[in-house]
């Protein structure tokens, strides 16, 4: 009977979780709900700013309560709950599956209306851009991340300011025998590969998200890759993030072409620094223009609260919360004026995310990306390991993508 | 077994003798025989059940019949009002346009508009630039409300609404189609409805025009008279039959007959009520069209509009992304050979309508005319207690699993997809098209300009065939190598066996998500375990995720790593269970090891692992996470198998009717496998 | 094979296949314990010395930390309440066992023991359920669940939905084990009087003691290891469950596998030991085709 | 206390028909046993006294009351099982006091009639162990232990001896006889053995297809088996059966190898049936060597001894007469030879004649 007392215990013992489930707070008040993926430091800074949003409100009656959904689960949380009118009152996503979710309908608010020009024009105006979606704005951009050229200055003590340049200091300092590298990035990764594609002019959509991945710029780009790893052989082969790491904290690369998510990573003995990515001799001059992915912050469609929804709003993405989100939690504000602080900019990281998202293009929120990543890595891929011509590769993903999207509006 | 029981058949159902027994002669178990089941309970007299069942049938039938006429009948109702507010709307909207869409002049287009309008109807203009409300007829827009000014902030909804339709002409244009309304229509609450149309001026949208309509009369309701007469008719004349009659299979002619009547008589009175709604709305429609192309031209005089280009009357009676409907003449006239087209569109759909509820109202019919009902009442209460046992997981069941998966086959003959998920699925239907793309692509290879064959990794059949692989391997593996341990095993007298066993199911208890990610790791080119031993022998290392082969090895070494303990459980418990005396009777004859091993092993296994293999090869069929995670598809799509694929259809091109189909494509072929499983293991049990 | 000792074959042979195949299998186990101990984040790469010598290769594929810290465990325990989501797993997997198996045990025995129409297709109908990908499954299960039933964070619902889903697995199990109970037991206990729901209470179930814990380990598994459902219909933090707040340090940008791993090894721990606790049953359990009452 | 009967009863399958017509009545304190080969019914009437199966027609009674649609429990009948259908996981204290629980009898009255019963088959030191740990003998005790221990009114036996070795069976055959008297109480025996059936039962009732064939006291169905079947099936060493035909006096009969006068008390329903083809059937009790001495009317015909089985007390001899064979036996110091030719004396009385076509006893 050993079992039976078992089966008492594990009933007794759900009974107790199940009788303890907290009652659900009243609508009383003014209650917002926000959701979020962060953690760490960012959830803590975030916390921060909302504490202080809900001090100062107490009085109007309006409370915001976080909740922090893994990343994992986040997007079909949204699509699962939001559009049935259950979810959150404001959300914090990235841009990419912006255009997904209003397509789907009733998730995301317009917020155009809200909007005057002075908050329009306090953030950096490429992070705006990615909050609009058809001519319409659906958020304020909070943060933005940006891949820049991270480098070991004990290895490189200035920073090259064009790829003739890169070339010629990545070169000095490889030694592929002993698995020491110039420069290293996961050039395969079509996100990575951006940068190169954007600064020869190239790009994923042109005007009504018709596919133009085989564009002569995109090709143009990948030759420029392949150079690199050939002709120069400045790369490492098989460049995933957690070689990438590896290599840069053990001093076997030199220069990292990454985004703030690397500096986390980097051992506390590497002496790094930050640059703006180098200039493009065989593209005219013209800059890298890495894509940027920019957290918006939303008012979700169905919320019975919108004025004050958005009021939310624009206190996360001001500069008084911009400046905490920055220095606590290590983000890089899309508010301009932040940067202005002597604190902030004295930043040097911070600075440097600034500088380089001036020429960043944001990453396109229309849905129709996510059907480009798969193809363009495989023609990556295909290019890289020599299965394919540069132009018959791309030629490949431009006809995946474009029955993608056709498949998309068939009617 | 009871079911032929004389005591039951006792009143006398002579049809009841030769239906089949539900246990074919099989010895009833002990639950069947509930002793106290009498069986005394008779049935309904069998004309009363034809009756009855008439009286269900045609009375559900009609009554869903008359439902959807009055909804059909509503809704040609306010489809016409719709067409006579656009009619008014686009005519206005024509002047707005002229008038730049803002300023007095656009104001002074609206003050003389409202003029024509019934009471109760009022306008409003909205421009984007600034987001001002430039004219309005609103009551309540007067005073310091007066337009020209900023909308407030509870007008935002009208803001949106204008941004909207702003963003579905930009869309249509930019794609060249017609996805996106390029109007809205909504019932306001006063009973009234409200159409919103853009203001184009020089080819960007720049304001908004609308218009409130004056609640209207309801829609003429379809009266019961004809529905009662169409049901109590025929019910009379079936029960006159069924006195009269004295053979049960004519009173069932008789009631079909009836039945047939009653709907028929009931259908013949829908065709007509709906042919005179559609006729009259193109009357309406039509002096509208006329009343409105004299207004306009009277406010462009006084107002002195441009007057080039001419008004266009014939594209106010537009469809929902402003295409002219074609249904009346610029003129004002009816075209009568579009109408007569539209009439029997209308004809058509009722006549389907009215076919399916005439199968739907027979088979109720004859489910209670023939007895069916009778009987399965009685089945229920007869084996209450088994359904007493099953129900609560049944229902469960039903919920849980079984309405999504309902839910799952219906989508897939949808074209549902990111664009359109919130419209009703009936508007999205297309059919088998899913299944046809699926199943009728043939291209599974190429020859590539260098003459080498040049696999395509979406279709799929190659998917397919890449899948049987993928589970056969696994299986294969699976099975032989857990034998093998458990053979091992249960080897007696070998010392540390427990300890073993416990360290072998470890992979089975940990959770697969982050094993799997290691086992991704461990074959990294470079820095990978795999390669780093390969490399300690003098050997190259790989690119495992580079071909197809490789990379599928990676998978296969991760899956098999994870399963093989679920087998060798099976196999150990099977073995312990094989009586010693087996073994020795073989020894005994004289049986080598490996005969012993065929001989009595192998067939002892069986029972125990069949099942456990058609399980694992349902498992691994759908192993979700070991390809998405250790692979990924890798190199190119390769290793996909298709519930990966069925994933990306939904969640990265986000097409969810294909993605539903290709499921469902999956399901079809896991229940024939565990069909063909099925029959194959009975034929060699009965062996 | 089986009779080796007698034969005079010697056992070191099979001792060296089972050590290999052993080490086979803790191998990334033992990676994923070297992640949690390691203090660091990173997924165990190694990077070799230029002209690695044999030693140095042999380094890099032992699975030991260099250094040995509880940081991770620490992290992972404090950052978070993941102790509280411990409880709501433990409450979600025990309650999905009892209801799961009760569900189970209750369908089974009436699919094995009673004749009655409909008992074929229902039979099909539950196995077949589990050949649907449940891939798409996520916003049908939220609708009937948050929507209709108003179960949206409350482990009741996670408790219902995991239950239900792992019956068909379970009634499959069970009604295989149940037909090898030789009827004679229940017409005795008839005979003496027992009403049917006396006889499964007090004959069936004890006598299914394998089966039934090994479907109770089944189900438990399948709500504690759960993610997706559980993020989704969780609104409040202090509901989550174990395996959704393991999920907050990989995804996104930055992935910390250190925390992952140990959060990882928390979780197995209670699983690890309810297997090896079942152990003798898994093994008869598992086999019921086999296995004569 | 309570008679059990059967009317009318019928048993089907759907089409198939397993028990036709059965009229049975068992009275009260009667130990009845069923018998017959497998396959006969025997089981499934005692399984419809006991509630497990459905009766399809006609109407089973125990005591006064008509059972039909009585669940089990209702009935008061107790069964002890082919395979003792013990319950594994209960001790056996437990597996006793299983039906007195459900009865919700006291614990001290419970208490009681547990160690009485266990007294009463002496298994009270096996109380507290598992059915497994338990040999054959004893789990077959326990069985009969969880039958008593209620006090039912009618015991029923399903084969409770088959799976018992032989010497155990002669043991536990006779305890359970004893108990039976002891207890008095009506018992319905369900055996395939005849032996069983012959040494048990007050009365046996011997079936086969689904038909009642002979009811009667053993010896009744010893001396005057109703038809072929039941000659053939009662008796040990089977009886040897003789085709014969009716001469057309009536008054003698011969077949292959022999001629033997009709015995005078058959002679009344013989006369007048010449060339009737007949089965006769001679026990081997009644076929004597010369030198013994015999009863009543007697015959002498020769057979060819072909084997001979010596028992200690006396020999089993098979020999042959013509085509047919005979079986009977002799004390031990008459031992032929195999091979050797033997006259045997018939003793006539004992003659058990049979119509061949109907296979019914020819009787006066």
């Amino acid at each position: 009977m050993k079992n039976l007392r078992l089966m008492i215990a594990a009933v007794c013992l759900c009974a107790l979780g199940l009788v303890s489930t907290p009652a659900r707070a009243a609508d009383s008040g003014k209650e917002l709900v926000l959701w979020h993926a962060y953690r760490a430091e960012e959830k803590a800074s975030l916390e921060k700013v909302v504490a202080r949003f809900n001090a100062a409100n107490a009085s109007k009656g309006i409370k915001v309560k976080t909740l922090a959904v893994p990343y994992d689960a986040y997007a079909d949380k949204i699509s699962a709950t939001v559009p049935r009118g259950k979810g959150p009152d404001i959300f914090i996503f990235a841009q990419d599956r912006l255009g997904g979710w209003i397509e789907a309908g009733n998730t995301v608010e317009p917020i155009d209306f809200y909007l005057e020009d002075e908050v329009r024009k306090r953030f950096i105006p490429s992070t705006m851009e990615a909050m609009t979606y058809r001519g319409t704005t659906y958020g304020l951009p909070l943060n933005y991340k940006v891949v820049t050229l991270i480098y070991n200055k004990k290895l490189v003590p200035t920073p090259p300011k064009s790829s003739g340049e890169l070339v010629k200091v990545a070169k000095k300092l490889t030694d592929k025998k002993a698995g020491r590298f110039g420069l290293a990035y996961s050039y395969g990764d079509f996100y990575y590969h951006a940068s190169l594609m954007n600064g020869f002019g190239g790009g994923v959509f042109g005007p009504g998200t018709t596919p133009t991945l085989n564009s002569a710029e995109n090709v143009k780009s990948v030759e420029q890759v392949l150079k690199w790893v050939e002709k120069d052989g400045i790369l490492p082969a098989e460049p995933s993030s957690a070689l990438i790491t590896s290599l840069f904290n053990e001093g076997k690369a030199a220069m990292v072409f990454s985004g703030p998510w690397f500096l986390g990573e980097i051992a506390k003995s590497v002496d790094y620094g930050l640059a703006p990515l180098p200039t493009l001799d065989e593209a005219g001059g013209k800059p890298m223009r890495p894509w940027m992915t920019v957290e918006g912050v939303y008012v979700s469609a169905p919320s019975k609260n919108k004025d004050a929804a958005f009021e939310v709003v624009k206190y996360l993405t001001s500069e008084e919360a911009a400046k905490m989100l920055a220095l606590e939690g290590r983000q890089s504000p899309a508010n301009q004026a932040v940067y202005k602080d002597a604190q902030v900019a004295g930043d040097k990281v911070l600075k440097a995310f600034r500088d380089q998202v001036e020429v960043a293009v944001p990453m396109p929120n229309v849905p129709e990306m996510s059907m480009v990543w798969s193809p363009a890595t495989s023609a990556m891929n295909a290019i890289l390991k020599k299965a394919s011509t540069p132009k018959a590769a791309f030629d490949d993903a431009q006809k995946a993508v474009a029955k993608d999207v056709a498949g998309l509006r068939k009617k | 077994m009871s079911a032929s029981d004389p005591q039951q058949t006792g009143d006398g159902r002579e049809g009841v003798a030769d239906r089949p027994l539900p246990e074919s002669e099989a010895p009833p178990s002990l639950h069947s025989a509930d002793p106290r089941k009498g069986g005394q309970a008779p049935g309904a007299p069998r004309h009363m059940r034809v009756l009855a069942g008439l009286v269900l049938a045609l009375g559900l039938v009609l009554a869903l019949a008359h439902g959807l006429l009055s909804r059909t009948v509503e809704d040609l109702t306010v489809q016409r009002e719709d067409r006579r507010a656009l009619v008014s709307l686009h005519a206005l909207t024509d002047l707005v346009e002229r008038a730049e869409g803002s300023g007095d002049a656009a104001r002074a287009v609206v003050s003389a508009w409202q003029d024509q309008m019934r009471a109760g109807s009022a306008v409003r203009v909205i421009a984007f630039s600034g987001i001002k409300l430039e004219a309005s007829t609103f009551p309540e827009d007067v005073g310091d409300k007066a337009a020209p000014r900023r909308l407030a902030r509870e007008e935002k909804p009208i803001y949106d609404r204008g941004q909207r339709l702003r963003t579905a002409v930009e869309t249509n244009q930019e794609e060249g189609g017609a996805r996106k309304a390029e109007l809205e229509t909504e019932l306001l609450s006063n009973g009234g409805r409200q159409v919103s149309a853009p203001v184009e001026v020089d080819g960007s949208v720049v304001g908004m025009v609308e218009m409130a309509t004056a609640p209207q009369a309801p829609a003429p309701k379809p009266g019961l008279g004809p529905l009662l007469l169409w049901w109590l008719v025929p019910l009379a004349a079936c029960a006159g039959a069924s006195f009269v009659v004295r053979k049960q299979g004519l009173r069932v002619v008789a009631s079909v007959v009836a039945f047939a009547v009653g709907l028929g008589g009931y259908a013949a009175y829908s065709l007509r009520t709906l042919e005179h709604e559609v006729r009259e709305s193109q009357e309406v429609v039509a002096a509208q069209l006329r009343t409105m192309a004299e207004r306009a031209a009277t406010v462009l005089a006084e107002q002195q509009l441009p007057a080039e280009p001419a008004l266009r009357p014939g594209h106010w009676d537009a469809d929902e992304f402003r295409r002219p409907l074609g249904l009346v003449s610029p003129a004002g006239e009816v075209d009568a050979a579009v109408l007569a087209e539209r009439v029997e569109e209308v004809a058509s759909g009722v006549r389907r309508t009215f076919g399916g509820l005439a199968v739907l109202g027979l088979a109720v019919l004859l489910f209670i005319g023939m007895g069916g009902l009778a009987r399965t009442v009685e089945t229920v209460v007869e084996h209450r207690q088994a359904y007493l046992y099953i129900a609560p997981a049944m229902v469960g069941m039903l919920v849980l699993v079984f309405f999504p998966f309902f839910y799952g086959i219906t989508l897939s003959f949808t074209d549902s997809n990111l664009y359109n998920s919130s419209q009703p699925l009936s508007d999205t239907w297309v059919g088998l098209r899913n299944y046809v793309e699926i199943l009728g692509d043939f291209t599974i290879a190429k020859r590539g300009s260098d003459g080498a064959l040049v696999f395509n990794y979406l279709n799929f059949y190659y998917t397919l065939f890449f899948t049987v692989v993928w589970t056969v391997t696994n299986v294969a593996i699976g099975v032989s190598v857990g034998l093998g341990l458990a053979l091992i095993l249960n080897v007696q007298g070998l010392a540390m066996r427990p300890v073993y066993r416990v360290l072998l199911i470890l992979p089975w208890a940990m959770p697969n998500y982050i094993t799997a990610l290691i086992w991704k790791g461990m074959f990294h080119q470079q820095f990978g375990v795999v390669n780093h031993v390969i490399r300690m022998f003098g050997g190259q290392g790989l690119a495992w995720f580079d071909s197809p082969a490789t990379s599928f090895l990676t998978a296969l070494t991760t899956n098999g790593w994870l399963s093989f303990p679920f087998m060798m459980v099976v196999s150990l418990g099977a073995l312990q269970s094989i009586p010693a005396e087996l073994y020795e009777a073989a020894r005994v004859d004289g049986a080598s090891r490996w005969q012993q091993f065929t001989a009595i092993t192998l067939p002892a296994l069986k029972p125990a692992l069949v099942p456990a293999v058609i399980l694992s090869v349902v498992w691994t069929f759908n192993m979700f996470n070991i390809i998405f995670l250790v692979t990924d598809g890798e190199p190119g799509g390769s290793t996909e198998i298709l519930v990966t694929q069925a994933y990306k259809y939904a969640f990265q091109r986000y097409r969810y009717g294909y993605a539903a189909a290709y499921s469902t494509v999956i399901f079809g072929i896991l229940l024939l496998y565990s069909m063909v499983q099925n029959r194959l293991s009975r034929a060699t049990e009965a062996a | 094979m089986l009779r080796s000792r007698r034969e005079g074959m010697p056992h070191w042979p099979l001792h060296v296949v089972l050590v290999g195949f052993t080490l086979f299998t803790i191998y990334p186990i033992l990676w994923v314990l070297t992640i949690a101990f390691s203090g660091n984040q990173s997924l165990a790469i190694a990077t070799l010395p230029e002209a690695p010598t044999v030693m140095d290769r042999l380094r890099a594929i032992t699975p030991w930390p260099e250094t040995w810290s509880f940081s991770n465990f620490v992290s992972v325990m404090t950052d978070q309440p993941f102790a509280k989501w411990m409880f709501n797993s433990v409450v979600v997997a025990l309650g999905t066992t009892v209801l799961g198996v009760f569900l189970a045990c209750t369908a089974a025995y009436a699919f094995s023991r009673f004749k009655f129409p409909g008992q074929r297709t229902g039979l099909m109908a539950f196995l077949v359920s589990q050949m649907f990908p449940g891939t798409l499954m996520l916003i049908p299960l939220y609708i009937i669940l948050v929507q209709w039933l108003g179960l949206g964070s409350s482990r009741l619902g996670l408790i219902i939905v995991y239950a239900t889903t792992s019956i068909p697995f379970s009634v499959w199990m069970l009604k295989g084990y149940f037909d090898t109970i030789p009827k004679d037991l229940e017409e005795a206990a008839l005979m003496e009087g027992a009403s049917v729901g006396r006889i499964f209470w007090t004959i069936i179930l004890p006598l299914a003691k394998p089966a039934v814990a090994v479907t109770a380990l089944f189900s438990f598994m399948t709500a504690w290891n759960e993610f997706i459902l559980a993020a989704t219909f969780m609104d409040q933090e202090e509901m989550y469950t174990a395996p959704v707040g393991l999920r907050f340090f990989v995804g996104g940008f930055s992935q910390q596998w250190g925390y992952f791993a140990a959060g990882s090894i928390i979780v197995s721990v209670p699983v690890v030991f309810l297997f090896l606790y079942l152990q003798k049953y898994l093994v008869s359990g598992l086999t019921a085709g086999s296995v004569k009452g | 206390m309570a008679g059990v009967s059967f009317k009318d009863v019928a048993k089907r399958y759907g089409e198939v028909s397993v028990i036709e017509g059965l009229n049975l009545e068992i009275r009260d304190h009667e130990f009845m046993v069923l018998v017959g080969p497998s396959g006969c019914g025997k089981s499934t009437a005692l399984r419809m006294i006991a509630g497990l199966e459905e009766i399809s027609g006609g109407a089973v009674s125990i005591g006064e009351r008509v059972v039909n649609d009585l669940p089990p429990k209702e009935r008061d009948v107790a069964m002890v099982f082919q395979n003792y259908a013990l319950y594994p996981h209960m001790s056996i204290r437990e597996n006793l006091e299983f039906g007195l629980k459900i009865r919700k009898t006291p614990k001290p009255e419970m208490n009681r009639l547990v160690n009485d019963a266990a007294e009463i088959l002496g298994i009270s030191h096996l109380l507290e162990r598992k059915p497994k740990q338990l040999s054959g003998g004893q789990r077959q005790r326990v069985a009969l232990g969880r039958a008593i221990v209620r006090k039912p009114a009618v015991f029923l036996f399903d084969e409770p001896l088959s799976n018992l070795d032989a010497k155990l069976r002669v043991q536990m055959r006779s305890e359970i006889k004893k108990l039976q008297q002891r207890l008095g109480v009506t018992s319905v025996y369900v055996t395939h053995d005849q032996i069983e059936a012959m040494t048990m039962g007050h009365r046996i009732a011997v079936m086969k297809d689904g038909k009642l064939q002979q009811l009667g006291t053993p010896l009744e169905v010893y001396d005057r088996p109703a038809n072929l079947f039941v000659a053939q099936f009662i008796g040990s060493p089977p009886m040897s059966f003789l085709t014969a035909t009716l001469e057309a006096d009536g008054e003698s009969l011969s077949g292959d190898g022999f001629k033997l006068p009709v015995p005078r008390s058959l002679r009344p329903v013989t006369a007048g049936k010449g060339g009737l083809q007949l089965q006769v059937g001679l026990r081997p009790d009644h076929v004597l060597s010369p030198e013994s001495p015999s009863r009543g009317e007697t015959a002498r015909i020769e057979v060819k001894v072909e084997l001979v089985e010596p028992l200690g007390n006396e020999v089993i001899v098979h020999s042959r007469l013509g085509e047919h064979s005979l079986v009977y036996r002799l004390p031990p110091q008459h031992t032929p030879e195999s091979g050797a030719l033997m006259p045997v004396v018939v003793e006539l009385d004992s003659l058990h004649l049979f119509d061949a076509r109907t296979e019914q006893r020819l009787s006066a």
